[in-house]
Protein backbone atom coordinates (compact mmCIF):
# COMPACT_ATOMS: atom_id res chain seq x y z
CA UNK A 1 0.00 0.00 0.00
CA UNK A 2 1.51 3.16 -0.98
CA UNK A 3 -0.33 6.67 -0.07
CA UNK A 4 -0.50 10.16 0.25
CA UNK A 5 -3.12 11.24 2.55
CA UNK A 6 -4.67 14.27 4.04
CA UNK A 7 -6.05 12.45 6.81
CA UNK A 8 -4.63 11.61 9.83
CA UNK A 9 -2.63 7.77 9.71
CA UNK A 10 -3.71 5.05 11.33
CA UNK A 11 -1.03 2.94 12.33
CA UNK A 12 -3.10 -0.05 13.04
CA UNK A 13 -4.81 -0.16 9.65
CA UNK A 14 -0.96 0.02 8.40
CA UNK A 15 0.08 -2.57 10.28
CA UNK A 16 -3.10 -4.65 9.00
CA UNK A 17 -2.02 -4.04 5.65
CA UNK A 18 1.45 -6.08 6.08
CA UNK A 19 0.20 -8.78 8.26
CA UNK A 20 0.77 -12.50 6.65
CA UNK A 21 1.18 -16.06 7.90
CA UNK A 22 4.35 -15.77 5.70
CA UNK A 23 6.01 -13.52 8.16
CA UNK A 24 7.33 -13.53 11.21
CA UNK A 25 8.30 -10.03 12.03
CA UNK A 26 6.74 -6.33 11.44
CA UNK A 27 9.11 -3.49 11.44
CA UNK A 28 6.73 -0.25 11.84
CA UNK A 29 8.50 3.55 11.54
CA UNK A 30 6.49 6.41 12.47
CA UNK A 31 7.73 10.14 12.40
CA UNK A 32 5.78 12.05 14.72
CA UNK A 33 5.92 15.67 14.80
CA UNK A 34 7.97 16.61 17.43
CA UNK A 35 8.00 19.73 19.52
CA UNK A 36 11.37 20.74 20.72
CA UNK A 37 14.36 20.83 17.92
CA UNK A 38 17.80 21.67 20.18
CA UNK A 39 16.25 24.81 21.93
CA UNK A 40 13.58 26.21 19.12
CA UNK A 41 9.79 25.39 19.40
CA UNK A 42 7.75 23.52 16.74
CA UNK A 43 4.03 24.82 16.85
CA UNK A 44 2.97 22.98 13.86
CA UNK A 45 4.48 21.35 10.24
CA UNK A 46 3.08 21.83 6.30
CA UNK A 47 4.05 19.56 4.40
CA UNK A 48 3.87 19.67 0.38
CA UNK A 49 4.46 17.21 -2.02
CA UNK A 50 4.70 16.38 -5.92
CA UNK A 51 1.87 13.95 -5.89
CA UNK A 52 2.60 12.25 -9.25
CA UNK A 53 6.64 12.42 -8.65
CA UNK A 54 6.42 11.19 -5.03
CA UNK A 55 4.00 8.20 -6.13
CA UNK A 56 6.72 7.21 -8.82
CA UNK A 57 9.48 7.23 -6.91
CA UNK A 58 7.62 5.49 -3.61
CA UNK A 59 6.61 2.59 -6.33
CA UNK A 60 10.21 2.54 -7.07
CA UNK A 61 11.56 2.23 -3.58
CA UNK A 62 8.84 -0.35 -2.57
CA UNK A 63 10.60 -2.40 -5.86
CA UNK A 64 14.28 -1.86 -4.96
CA UNK A 65 13.72 -3.08 -1.23
CA UNK A 66 11.70 -6.25 -3.09
CA UNK A 67 15.01 -6.77 -4.56
CA UNK A 68 17.03 -6.16 -2.05
CA UNK A 69 15.63 -8.21 0.75
CA UNK A 70 12.93 -11.00 1.63
CA UNK A 71 9.78 -9.26 1.79
CA UNK A 72 6.26 -10.15 2.44
CA UNK A 73 4.37 -7.13 2.24
CA UNK A 74 5.11 -2.74 2.20
CA UNK A 75 3.21 -0.17 2.71
CA UNK A 76 4.68 3.55 3.06
CA UNK A 77 1.99 6.06 3.92
CA UNK A 78 2.82 9.84 4.04
CA UNK A 79 0.60 12.94 5.11
CA UNK A 80 0.15 15.63 3.42
CA UNK A 81 -1.04 19.14 4.77
CA UNK A 82 -1.39 20.86 8.43
CA UNK A 83 0.09 18.76 10.63
CA UNK A 84 0.25 19.84 14.95
CA UNK A 85 2.72 18.38 17.52
CA UNK A 86 2.46 14.52 17.86
CA UNK A 87 0.59 13.81 14.53
CA UNK A 88 2.20 11.32 12.69
CA UNK A 89 3.99 12.45 9.08
CA UNK A 90 4.71 9.43 7.63
CA UNK A 91 4.37 5.67 8.22
CA UNK A 92 6.92 2.41 6.50
CA UNK A 93 6.12 -0.92 7.45
CA UNK A 94 7.38 -3.77 6.40
CA UNK A 95 6.48 -7.81 7.53
CA UNK A 96 9.33 -10.58 6.38
CA UNK A 97 10.42 -13.65 7.73
CA UNK A 98 12.88 -13.23 10.06
CA UNK A 99 13.57 -9.82 12.19
CA UNK A 100 17.36 -8.79 10.41
CA UNK A 101 15.77 -8.29 7.76
CA UNK A 102 12.78 -6.32 8.32
CA UNK A 103 14.65 -3.58 10.57
CA UNK A 104 17.29 -3.44 7.57
CA UNK A 105 14.52 -2.47 5.19
CA UNK A 106 12.42 -0.54 6.92
CA UNK A 107 15.28 1.71 8.15
CA UNK A 108 16.81 1.82 4.26
CA UNK A 109 13.32 2.74 3.16
CA UNK A 110 13.20 5.98 5.59
CA UNK A 111 16.93 6.82 4.84
CA UNK A 112 15.98 6.38 1.04
CA UNK A 113 12.42 8.39 1.16
CA UNK A 114 13.45 11.17 3.05
CA UNK A 115 16.43 11.78 0.40
CA UNK A 116 14.79 11.09 -2.54
CA UNK A 117 10.53 11.34 -2.22
CA UNK A 118 9.64 14.75 -3.37
CA UNK A 119 7.99 15.88 -0.45
CA UNK A 120 8.68 19.16 1.33
CA UNK A 121 8.37 20.27 5.14
CA UNK A 122 7.88 23.60 6.56
CA UNK A 123 8.01 24.79 10.20
CA UNK A 124 6.09 26.84 11.88
CA UNK A 125 7.82 27.95 15.02
CA UNK A 126 5.87 28.55 18.07
CA UNK A 127 6.66 32.77 17.24
CA UNK A 128 4.81 32.16 13.87
CA UNK A 129 7.35 32.43 11.44
CA UNK A 130 7.43 29.65 8.87
CA UNK A 131 10.93 28.47 7.35
CA UNK A 132 10.92 25.39 4.52
CA UNK A 133 13.76 22.49 5.65
CA UNK A 134 15.74 21.90 2.79
CA UNK A 135 19.32 21.03 4.20
CA UNK A 136 20.75 20.56 0.81
CA UNK A 137 20.64 23.68 -0.42
CA UNK A 138 24.38 23.75 0.40
CA UNK A 139 25.49 23.83 -3.15
CA UNK A 140 28.69 21.06 -2.29
CA UNK A 141 25.56 18.89 -1.32
CA UNK A 142 25.13 15.77 -3.76
CA UNK A 143 21.99 15.50 -5.41
CA UNK A 144 19.49 12.74 -5.00
CA UNK A 145 20.78 10.20 -7.71
CA UNK A 146 23.52 9.45 -9.18
CA UNK A 147 25.70 11.29 -11.06
CA UNK B 1 9.38 24.61 -27.76
CA UNK B 2 6.99 26.49 -24.82
CA UNK B 3 7.21 24.21 -21.46
CA UNK B 4 5.64 25.05 -18.39
CA UNK B 5 8.24 24.35 -15.28
CA UNK B 6 5.73 23.43 -12.19
CA UNK B 7 7.77 24.63 -9.07
CA UNK B 8 7.38 23.55 -5.14
CA UNK B 9 8.04 25.06 -2.00
CA UNK B 10 11.01 27.62 -1.42
CA UNK B 11 11.17 27.97 -4.83
CA UNK B 12 7.40 28.59 -5.73
CA UNK B 13 7.83 31.44 -2.64
CA UNK B 14 10.75 32.80 -4.32
CA UNK B 15 9.50 33.08 -7.58
CA UNK B 16 5.22 33.83 -6.14
CA UNK B 17 3.82 31.16 -8.87
CA UNK B 18 3.68 27.72 -9.21
CA UNK B 19 3.98 27.49 -12.89
CA UNK B 20 6.21 29.02 -14.68
CA UNK B 21 6.15 29.30 -18.75
CA UNK B 22 9.51 29.15 -20.60
CA UNK B 23 10.04 29.54 -24.10
CA UNK B 24 12.81 27.15 -25.11
CA UNK B 25 15.18 26.16 -28.19
CA UNK B 26 14.34 22.48 -29.50
CA UNK B 27 17.44 20.29 -28.29
CA UNK B 28 17.58 22.36 -25.07
CA UNK B 29 18.48 20.45 -22.30
CA UNK B 30 18.24 20.82 -18.34
CA UNK B 31 21.40 23.41 -18.24
CA UNK B 32 19.70 25.29 -20.57
CA UNK B 33 16.38 25.37 -18.72
CA UNK B 34 18.60 26.01 -15.65
CA UNK B 35 19.93 29.57 -17.34
CA UNK B 36 16.25 30.24 -19.04
CA UNK B 37 14.62 29.83 -15.42
CA UNK B 38 17.63 31.86 -13.92
CA UNK B 39 17.01 35.07 -16.97
CA UNK B 40 13.13 34.66 -16.53
CA UNK B 41 12.27 34.20 -12.97
CA UNK B 42 15.42 37.01 -11.37
CA UNK B 43 13.94 36.01 -7.63
CA UNK B 44 14.86 32.87 -8.55
CA UNK B 45 18.39 32.94 -10.09
CA UNK B 46 20.39 33.15 -6.55
CA UNK B 47 18.64 29.44 -5.79
CA UNK B 48 18.75 28.09 -9.62
CA UNK B 49 22.10 26.25 -9.13
CA UNK B 50 20.92 24.29 -6.41
CA UNK B 51 17.28 23.50 -7.63
CA UNK B 52 16.81 19.64 -8.44
CA UNK B 53 14.81 19.15 -11.88
CA UNK B 54 12.81 16.52 -13.00
CA UNK B 55 11.66 15.32 -16.11
CA UNK B 56 8.77 13.18 -16.28
CA UNK B 57 8.46 13.07 -12.83
CA UNK B 58 12.35 11.64 -12.63
CA UNK B 59 15.39 13.40 -11.52
CA UNK B 60 17.35 14.98 -14.25
CA UNK B 61 21.11 15.74 -14.46
CA UNK B 62 21.86 18.99 -17.08
CA UNK B 63 22.77 16.97 -20.40
CA UNK B 64 19.14 15.38 -20.35
CA UNK B 65 17.45 16.88 -23.70
CA UNK B 66 13.76 18.03 -23.26
CA UNK B 67 10.92 17.70 -25.20
CA UNK B 68 7.93 19.91 -26.27
CA UNK B 69 5.69 17.05 -24.08
CA UNK B 70 8.04 16.88 -21.23
CA UNK B 71 6.58 17.43 -18.03
CA UNK B 72 9.25 19.18 -16.11
CA UNK B 73 9.93 20.59 -12.27
CA UNK B 74 12.07 22.20 -10.47
CA UNK B 75 12.10 22.45 -6.57
CA UNK B 76 15.07 22.69 -3.90
CA UNK B 77 16.13 19.08 -1.91
CA UNK B 78 13.75 17.45 0.09
CA UNK B 79 13.82 17.72 3.96
CA UNK B 80 16.86 15.73 4.12
CA UNK B 81 15.92 14.73 7.76
CA UNK B 82 18.83 16.23 8.83
CA UNK B 83 16.70 19.16 10.67
CA UNK B 84 13.93 19.69 12.64
CA UNK B 85 10.54 18.29 13.14
CA UNK B 86 10.04 14.88 12.30
CA UNK B 87 12.57 12.27 12.78
CA UNK C 1 5.02 0.05 29.69
CA UNK C 2 5.91 -3.91 30.37
CA UNK C 3 4.09 -6.37 30.57
CA UNK C 4 3.53 -10.20 29.86
CA UNK C 5 -0.20 -11.24 28.97
CA UNK C 6 -2.75 -13.99 27.68
CA UNK C 7 -4.36 -11.61 25.91
CA UNK C 8 -4.06 -10.57 21.93
CA UNK C 9 -1.63 -7.89 21.64
CA UNK C 10 -3.46 -4.46 20.68
CA UNK C 11 -0.33 -2.86 18.70
CA UNK C 12 -2.33 0.43 18.56
CA UNK C 13 -2.47 0.06 22.08
CA UNK C 14 1.09 -0.31 22.49
CA UNK C 15 2.16 2.87 19.98
CA UNK C 16 -0.71 4.92 22.02
CA UNK C 17 2.08 3.91 25.15
CA UNK C 18 5.01 5.36 23.78
CA UNK C 19 3.87 8.48 21.74
CA UNK C 20 5.01 12.22 23.24
CA UNK C 21 5.78 15.49 21.58
CA UNK C 22 9.03 14.71 22.38
CA UNK C 23 9.21 12.33 20.25
CA UNK C 24 10.20 12.51 16.65
CA UNK C 25 10.13 8.99 15.76
CA UNK C 26 8.17 5.19 17.20
CA UNK C 27 10.24 2.03 16.00
CA UNK C 28 7.72 -0.95 16.80
CA UNK C 29 8.87 -4.15 16.18
CA UNK C 30 6.01 -6.91 16.13
CA UNK C 31 7.01 -10.79 16.50
CA UNK C 32 4.63 -12.68 14.23
CA UNK C 33 3.79 -16.80 14.49
CA UNK C 34 4.89 -17.94 11.02
CA UNK C 35 3.55 -20.63 9.13
CA UNK C 36 6.37 -22.03 7.31
CA UNK C 37 10.30 -22.49 8.88
CA UNK C 38 12.00 -23.75 5.76
CA UNK C 39 9.83 -27.05 4.43
CA UNK C 40 8.61 -27.19 7.93
CA UNK C 41 4.48 -25.96 8.97
CA UNK C 42 3.50 -25.09 12.44
CA UNK C 43 -0.08 -25.10 13.30
CA UNK C 44 0.36 -22.84 16.40
CA UNK C 45 2.93 -22.18 19.04
CA UNK C 46 2.49 -22.71 22.97
CA UNK C 47 4.59 -19.90 25.09
CA UNK C 48 5.53 -20.57 28.58
CA UNK C 49 6.91 -18.00 30.73
CA UNK C 50 9.00 -17.92 34.15
CA UNK C 51 6.55 -14.79 35.13
CA UNK C 52 8.71 -13.32 38.00
CA UNK C 53 12.24 -13.27 36.37
CA UNK C 54 10.98 -12.63 32.35
CA UNK C 55 9.51 -9.42 34.34
CA UNK C 56 12.96 -8.29 36.26
CA UNK C 57 15.03 -9.10 33.40
CA UNK C 58 12.66 -6.70 30.84
CA UNK C 59 12.91 -4.31 34.02
CA UNK C 60 16.74 -4.36 33.45
CA UNK C 61 16.33 -4.27 29.54
CA UNK C 62 13.91 -1.31 29.81
CA UNK C 63 17.05 0.73 31.84
CA UNK C 64 20.14 -0.45 29.81
CA UNK C 65 18.54 0.46 26.70
CA UNK C 66 17.58 4.09 28.17
CA UNK C 67 21.18 4.46 29.60
CA UNK C 68 21.96 3.70 25.73
CA UNK C 69 20.29 6.17 23.66
CA UNK C 70 17.79 9.11 24.39
CA UNK C 71 14.62 6.89 24.54
CA UNK C 72 12.01 8.80 25.03
CA UNK C 73 9.55 6.08 26.18
CA UNK C 74 9.54 2.63 25.96
CA UNK C 75 7.17 -0.61 25.61
CA UNK C 76 7.42 -4.20 25.88
CA UNK C 77 4.60 -6.86 25.94
CA UNK C 78 4.70 -10.48 25.64
CA UNK C 79 2.12 -12.60 25.02
CA UNK C 80 2.19 -16.13 26.57
CA UNK C 81 0.01 -19.51 26.24
CA UNK C 82 -1.36 -20.38 22.57
CA UNK C 83 -0.47 -18.41 20.07
CA UNK C 84 -2.32 -19.17 16.61
CA UNK C 85 -1.05 -18.30 12.82
CA UNK C 86 -0.73 -14.54 12.64
CA UNK C 87 -0.87 -13.93 16.14
CA UNK C 88 1.44 -11.41 17.76
CA UNK C 89 3.81 -13.10 20.11
CA UNK C 90 5.81 -10.07 21.20
CA UNK C 91 5.76 -6.09 20.85
CA UNK C 92 8.55 -3.66 21.45
CA UNK C 93 8.29 0.06 21.09
CA UNK C 94 10.64 2.87 21.44
CA UNK C 95 9.98 6.66 20.73
CA UNK C 96 13.38 8.98 20.59
CA UNK C 97 13.76 12.00 18.97
CA UNK C 98 15.16 10.78 15.79
CA UNK C 99 14.99 7.55 14.20
CA UNK C 100 18.96 6.46 13.78
CA UNK C 101 18.17 5.62 17.84
CA UNK C 102 14.87 4.05 17.82
CA UNK C 103 16.21 1.73 15.13
CA UNK C 104 19.57 0.68 17.37
CA UNK C 105 17.19 0.62 20.42
CA UNK C 106 14.31 -1.40 18.83
CA UNK C 107 16.57 -3.92 17.45
CA UNK C 108 18.90 -4.41 20.33
CA UNK C 109 15.94 -4.36 22.66
CA UNK C 110 14.20 -7.40 20.44
CA UNK C 111 18.12 -9.40 19.89
CA UNK C 112 18.68 -9.04 23.49
CA UNK C 113 15.42 -10.05 25.12
CA UNK C 114 15.33 -13.18 22.78
CA UNK C 115 18.82 -14.13 24.81
CA UNK C 116 17.72 -13.37 28.13
CA UNK C 117 14.33 -13.23 29.09
CA UNK C 118 12.96 -16.74 30.27
CA UNK C 119 10.05 -17.30 27.69
CA UNK C 120 10.32 -20.32 25.72
CA UNK C 121 8.56 -21.56 22.67
CA UNK C 122 7.15 -24.50 21.63
CA UNK C 123 5.95 -25.55 18.30
CA UNK C 124 2.87 -27.18 17.62
CA UNK C 125 3.88 -28.63 13.80
CA UNK C 126 1.03 -29.49 11.05
CA UNK C 127 1.26 -33.10 12.11
CA UNK C 128 0.27 -32.78 15.24
CA UNK C 129 4.37 -33.02 17.07
CA UNK C 130 5.06 -31.01 19.86
CA UNK C 131 9.03 -29.05 19.89
CA UNK C 132 10.29 -27.10 22.22
CA UNK C 133 12.55 -24.63 20.85
CA UNK C 134 16.01 -24.40 22.79
CA UNK C 135 18.43 -23.41 20.43
CA UNK C 136 21.24 -23.20 23.06
CA UNK C 137 20.76 -26.83 24.40
CA UNK C 138 24.53 -27.39 22.36
CA UNK C 139 27.10 -27.34 25.35
CA UNK C 140 29.09 -24.91 23.37
CA UNK C 141 26.55 -22.09 23.45
CA UNK C 142 27.62 -19.22 25.52
CA UNK C 143 24.89 -18.53 28.13
CA UNK C 144 23.24 -15.37 28.57
CA UNK C 145 25.51 -13.62 31.05
CA UNK C 146 28.55 -12.39 30.73
CA UNK C 147 30.96 -15.14 32.68
CA UNK D 1 18.73 -27.11 53.71
CA UNK D 2 16.10 -27.94 52.22
CA UNK D 3 15.35 -26.44 48.38
CA UNK D 4 12.45 -26.25 46.09
CA UNK D 5 13.89 -26.26 42.26
CA UNK D 6 11.13 -24.48 39.64
CA UNK D 7 11.83 -26.27 35.94
CA UNK D 8 10.16 -24.82 32.93
CA UNK D 9 9.67 -25.75 29.82
CA UNK D 10 12.13 -28.97 28.50
CA UNK D 11 13.68 -29.53 32.08
CA UNK D 12 9.41 -29.54 33.11
CA UNK D 13 8.35 -32.22 30.36
CA UNK D 14 11.70 -34.36 31.20
CA UNK D 15 11.48 -33.98 34.79
CA UNK D 16 7.83 -35.23 35.00
CA UNK D 17 6.81 -32.43 37.24
CA UNK D 18 7.32 -28.47 37.79
CA UNK D 19 8.74 -28.32 41.18
CA UNK D 20 11.91 -30.39 42.84
CA UNK D 21 12.89 -30.22 46.29
CA UNK D 22 16.83 -30.74 47.07
CA UNK D 23 18.32 -31.77 50.37
CA UNK D 24 21.91 -29.59 50.37
CA UNK D 25 24.68 -29.11 52.79
CA UNK D 26 25.04 -25.77 54.27
CA UNK D 27 27.29 -23.16 52.07
CA UNK D 28 26.63 -25.66 48.92
CA UNK D 29 26.73 -23.29 45.63
CA UNK D 30 25.09 -23.85 42.04
CA UNK D 31 27.40 -26.74 41.05
CA UNK D 32 26.51 -28.79 43.98
CA UNK D 33 23.02 -28.12 43.05
CA UNK D 34 23.40 -29.34 39.35
CA UNK D 35 24.97 -32.88 40.97
CA UNK D 36 22.47 -33.01 43.33
CA UNK D 37 19.72 -32.20 40.59
CA UNK D 38 21.37 -34.77 38.29
CA UNK D 39 21.62 -37.35 40.63
CA UNK D 40 18.05 -36.85 42.11
CA UNK D 41 16.15 -36.90 38.56
CA UNK D 42 18.19 -39.61 36.70
CA UNK D 43 15.91 -38.00 33.45
CA UNK D 44 17.22 -34.53 33.85
CA UNK D 45 20.97 -36.00 33.98
CA UNK D 46 21.62 -35.66 30.51
CA UNK D 47 20.41 -32.13 30.46
CA UNK D 48 21.62 -30.59 33.52
CA UNK D 49 25.46 -29.53 32.38
CA UNK D 50 23.44 -27.18 29.86
CA UNK D 51 20.34 -26.06 32.10
CA UNK D 52 20.67 -22.18 33.34
CA UNK D 53 20.02 -21.85 36.76
CA UNK D 54 18.52 -18.41 38.34
CA UNK D 55 19.04 -17.87 41.92
CA UNK D 56 16.55 -15.10 42.92
CA UNK D 57 15.75 -14.20 39.40
CA UNK D 58 19.38 -13.65 37.99
CA UNK D 59 21.29 -15.83 36.14
CA UNK D 60 23.30 -17.59 38.76
CA UNK D 61 27.48 -18.73 37.66
CA UNK D 62 27.91 -22.32 39.20
CA UNK D 63 30.36 -20.44 42.10
CA UNK D 64 27.67 -18.61 43.47
CA UNK D 65 26.37 -19.98 46.91
CA UNK D 66 22.90 -20.37 47.96
CA UNK D 67 21.10 -19.57 51.12
CA UNK D 68 17.94 -21.34 52.49
CA UNK D 69 15.84 -18.44 51.24
CA UNK D 70 17.05 -18.66 47.27
CA UNK D 71 14.43 -18.88 44.87
CA UNK D 72 15.90 -21.29 42.50
CA UNK D 73 14.96 -21.88 39.04
CA UNK D 74 16.48 -24.36 36.05
CA UNK D 75 15.60 -24.46 32.63
CA UNK D 76 17.24 -24.43 29.06
CA UNK D 77 18.72 -21.83 26.78
CA UNK D 78 15.35 -19.57 25.99
CA UNK D 79 13.90 -19.18 22.57
CA UNK D 80 16.87 -17.15 20.97
CA UNK D 81 15.03 -16.73 17.70
CA UNK D 82 17.15 -18.61 15.69
CA UNK D 83 14.57 -21.26 14.61
CA UNK D 84 10.98 -21.00 13.56
CA UNK D 85 7.99 -19.83 14.14
CA UNK D 86 8.39 -16.34 15.03
CA UNK D 87 11.17 -13.78 13.29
Amino acid sequence: MIELTHEPIDPGRVIESVRSHQAGAICLFLGTVREFTGERQTRSLAYEAYTAMAEARLTDLEAEARARWPIVALSIVHRVGDLELGDIAVAVAVSTPHRGEGFAACQWLMDTLKQVVPIWKQEVWADGTREWVHPGLDPSNAPPFES
Amino acid sequence: MRLSIQLFALARDKAGRSVVPLELPDGANVADLRAALAAGVPALAPLVPVLLIAVDSEYARDEVVLRPESQVAAFPPVSGGTAGGVA
